[in-house]
């Protein structure tokens, strides 16, 4: 726990000091929508690897991670960008080369899961699932469990219901918590001392944030603390569940930021061109992060006209006629 | 008769399985649409809900994603996942709720494949996985599911069940431990087909306007009885104008 | 279910469809804010008997439902109506008089039974109360559980973590969920359509809400859903949740409503003074309760003067200097 | 030396128990005073939060209720009872959290009734019941408890065990199965206590001046060790200033 009453710090800082070669991470967001980007490029930058990455369903994002080969383990629900990419490309051929291991869970138990580790208690109960290869099936082996402490025993448990027919749920699957490393999420405001405002839809970035051990939340805006407190019902995260605020505008970019920006169609579909092909990847790779020093650097690259395509309207807060084909 | 398109057809026939009062989860592409065109059409008092906790959104355009800003505009609650299986998960919602999907396996059951076909640790193809599909198939009241009616799509054995149909018959969900809902009906680019009340086994129930039953058995890997079938009314002029004008004036799922 | 887009109706009219004698109850509101009052005094208006209630820390609605005699069993964490009464007056008396059986619970846990119910799930797990009284003295019977098909057979039940080590947890307490026949909360603004939207702290509305076979929802301001729709972040209760809408000006008198109006010094205190005395308190119910046709000629006894002092500041939300002595 | 009042000195004991960067649960009172101090004076990181959900509420009036309206106002979030709660049982929060509580009995172990006086089931005197107590004694790194120094409250035995102490000892808490946290001291009208370090038996630290430890034992229910104690240092001036000035002006709480 960091108690500073001023936890800003840069990027770069802040994943060279929270996040480390085969540390327990997740990142926050959903399919092409505020993936903590900036973050995951400083990452794949600072060739951080032996990732074990928790997602519910994170397209863009777990797949940039995979691709650069920071990821050995993945535990997720879905790995889809949406219509860019309905299947995320570097996830599926990873998984077919078998270049990671992926254990499969359903968004809800993934959400339970954040959920338990937030509240302090080792699984949560639910009826999903049951009957099914998400309990019959292990991505990870009871071995592989055994062997590691920082994995639960046993994927999934079904049980009994204690209470009898209490709830006419005869049987639940219990989902283990997660208590990650480090969670980094992308909100669109946040202040010095580390309370958080995202608006729209927030996922489960807050459950996300409070199970893990320290979080990283990048920001649209940095503002004074009396600005988040004029609106305390709008704000989600308490500055005690934060270890560092970064603030980098754009810093979901190429995906969507309501009431920012648009996901960047143009982005997203040369990225899943360049991500069908292993030698183009490699371009990629060097083109748009390696060779490139920080998130502004790819801004100034991508150019102000495509960011001003993507500027969202203030009615709507997303880029109104937008050319997605 | 009024000219009209497959997935105009498709979708169509998806909205009519809608009944009015339903909440509708349905993820983005043709589920939308037919959601939007139920709502128009004769489901008036219908919510449409998605995964990501969005409630009763306006849609002004056409979302690509469930996270899409387009879902979070003017919408009646903005909420989260957790807010949003729990609502399937509840008691007395989710009977009212009906699902609309879609996936890469079926098997006569309705159970579905979303996650890999092949071996499941060397998977000779691999999708995106459950998402919230094995959720919804678990908790809520009906589910209509959309597939390509090819023979490797509609198979004898699933390669991983992602989502539970009516698992191995009448009494697959009771011994599973599930809730009682289940798949209502299948609606693919050749037919509909329903499940038999007391087999819970897939069977014809429309046939679209030129396609015999002996087409669909040809494309899929089981038998099913198609001596139910009928032949699906096409759209109305009234359904085709709602659904241009009010759902997809811009064609971007209906092509 | 209602699916009506239109499920405004008035306050007498929906306690007589949906509170019937004997059936299961809970109120929202947390100690001497957004009590959903104006329901409270007409359930005790149409002398609705024999409920069984739940609420967590729930102060003056719970105080006058007992002191009427409309509850014979309660399930509840805390009694209290802050300092104008630390514990309250009549729920003492009948407690300590044995006339209604009481089951104690922590706030936590009936947070949790609640959030269980709204989940659709039998129980949830804790870490609360392990050791103590609240796990080994049950206020009902396991006869009279196992008579009663609506209440669980356990009070609670502790077990093993079966996860073994996992999450630091060895045991675990398991509440059962709470599935009321209806729920009534206070809300500042609704709309016909059964959407809600709380401002301040919500406490546990939102769970008691959605664990209720039917929900009446009383409100400050009934607005149009647009006004709502354009800033759906702050809305918490899907119109799907709830079956009746009531426009009741001051429906949470004379407990508070933040934005709107504070609690009533006044009338808490003489309250507390009503309560103290048996005599006393049949004038009090005569003379506030039975005697008036509706809450609006509540309002009008008490006088608009009063009303006028306990009006909230715009800035803070509150009556700003009342004499609350 | 300056002049103060025992409610004053009852609150800067309390304050000076608070650490820079805890995160501190209180109720209304006493302890949200106490808490206000303790921000002023030694420990400006810490952060106060209610069990309703607020947290670093302003409070530029006193609330009544953790309810109070007052408490909504200019906070860093307005949250729920589950956040609040779940906070505490947070595995990397909790053990930084303080919580101040307030009780009817205690015994040696720092367990609270707060419950009922005599038989559960036919109470000679009610109480409100737990509330957050049983919640936050559960779960928090340490707790401090107000009491009346009086016979009738430090008790052999209590009547109901709300709140968990240590329990019956040194690994009471463990074989319970409950989290490490436990009763950091407890403060009275007339005394500190704190809980010794191998036993969990409380002892005397502190006596207020004028009080001599005999006074203190001849108000309890049984006998605490009183070797180690010290009479307590009276408020410093600048600490009734902050106190007086910046935490309770209108003394609505000290009176």
């Amino acid at each position: 726990m960091n108690i500073s009453k001023d936890k800003s710090i840069r990027l770069k800082e802040a994943v060279g000091k929270y996040v480390a070669d085969g540390c327990h991470m997740s990142i926050g967001g959903f399919t092409a929508s505020r993936n903590p980007m900036a973050a995951v490029y400083e990452i794949i930058r600072q060739r951080i690897d032996n990732l074990h990455l928790y997602a519910h369903s994170n397209g863009q994002g777990v797949d940039e991670l995979i691709g650069a080969g920071c990821v050995s383990r993945l535990e997720i629900a879905y790995a889809g960008t949406g219509r860019f990419a309905p299947t995320c490309v570097r996830f599926k051929k990873a998984v077919q080369k078998g270049e990671i291991a992926v254990e499969d869970y359903s968004n809800y138990q993934m959400t339970l899961r954040f959920l338990a580790g937030a509240m302090g208690v080792p699984f949560l109960p639910t009826r999903s699932s049951l009957g099914t290869d998400i309990i019959a099936k292990w991505g990870f082996s009871s071995e592989m469990r055994a062997a590691d402490p920082r994995i639960p025993d046993q994927k999934l448990m079904v049980m009994d219901n204690p209470f009898g027919s209490w709830g006419d749920a005869p049987k639940l699957v219990l989902v283990p918590a997660i208590n990650c490393d480090v969670t980094i999420i992308h909100a669109q405001k946040a202040d010095r001392e580390g309370t958080v405002r995202m608006e729209g839809l927030i996922f489960s970035d807050v459950e996300q944030a409070k199970s893990a051990k320290h979080v990283i939340v990048t920001c649209e805006e940095l503002v004074e603390p009396d600005i988040l407190k004029a609106n305390p019902d709008q704000n989600q995260i308490p500055s005690f569940c934060v270890d560092a605020v970064v603030h980098v505008p754009h810093g979901a970019y190429p995906t969507a930021c309501y009431r920012y920006y648009d996901y960047d169609p143009n982005y997203l579909n040369e990225y899943r061109r360049y991500a069908e092909d292993d030698r183009l990847y490699k371009t990629y790779l060097e083109d748009f992060i390696y060779g490139l020093k920080d998130h502004k650097a790819l801004l100034d690259k991508v150019g102000r006209g495509r960011l001003e395509k993507i500027r969202a309207d203030k009615r709507t807060g997303y880029a109104v006629g937008l050319d997605r084909r | 008769m009024p000219d009209y398109t497959l997935k105009e057809l498709m979708t169509i026939a998806a909205a009519r399985e809608i009944r009015d009062g339903d909440i509708v989860f349905c993820g983005t592409g043709i589920s939308m649409v037919a959601a939007m065109a139920a709502k128009n059409i004769s489901a008036p008092n219908s919510v449409i809900f998605f995964e990501t906790g969005a409630i009763d959104s306006l849609l002004e355009e056409v979302p690509l994603a469930v996270s899409d800003s387009r879902v979070m505009f003017w919408t009646s609650v903005n909420g989260n996942l957790a807010d949003a299986f729990a609502a399937m998960q509840n008691r007395v919602t989710g009977p009212h709720v009906v699902g609309i999907m879609g996936a890469a396996q079926i098997d006569k059951y309705g159970n579905l494949n979303s996650t890999a076909i092949g071996d499941y640790f060397k998977p000779k193809v691999r999708f995106s996985g459950s998402g919230g599909a094995c959720d919804v198939a678990s908790f809520v009241g009906r589910t209509i599911t959309f597939m390509q009616h090819e023979k490797r799509k509609f198979v004898q054995k699933l390669d991983y069940i992602t989502s539970p149909g009516w698992l191995d018959g009448p009494d697959g969900r009771k011994k599973a431990g599930l809730p009682a809902g289940g798949p209502a009906s299948v609606i693919t680019n050749m037919a509909t087909m329903g499940f038999d009340e007391t087999t819970k086994e897939m069977y014809l129930t429309g046939f679209f306007p030129g396609i015999t039953p002996q087409k669909i058995l040809d494309n899929m890997g089981f038998e099913i009885d198609v001596s139910r079938a009928k032949e699906v009314e096409p759209p109305t002029e009234y359904e085709l104008q709602i659904l241009r004008e009010k759902c997809d004036p811009q064609r971007l799922i209906l092509g």
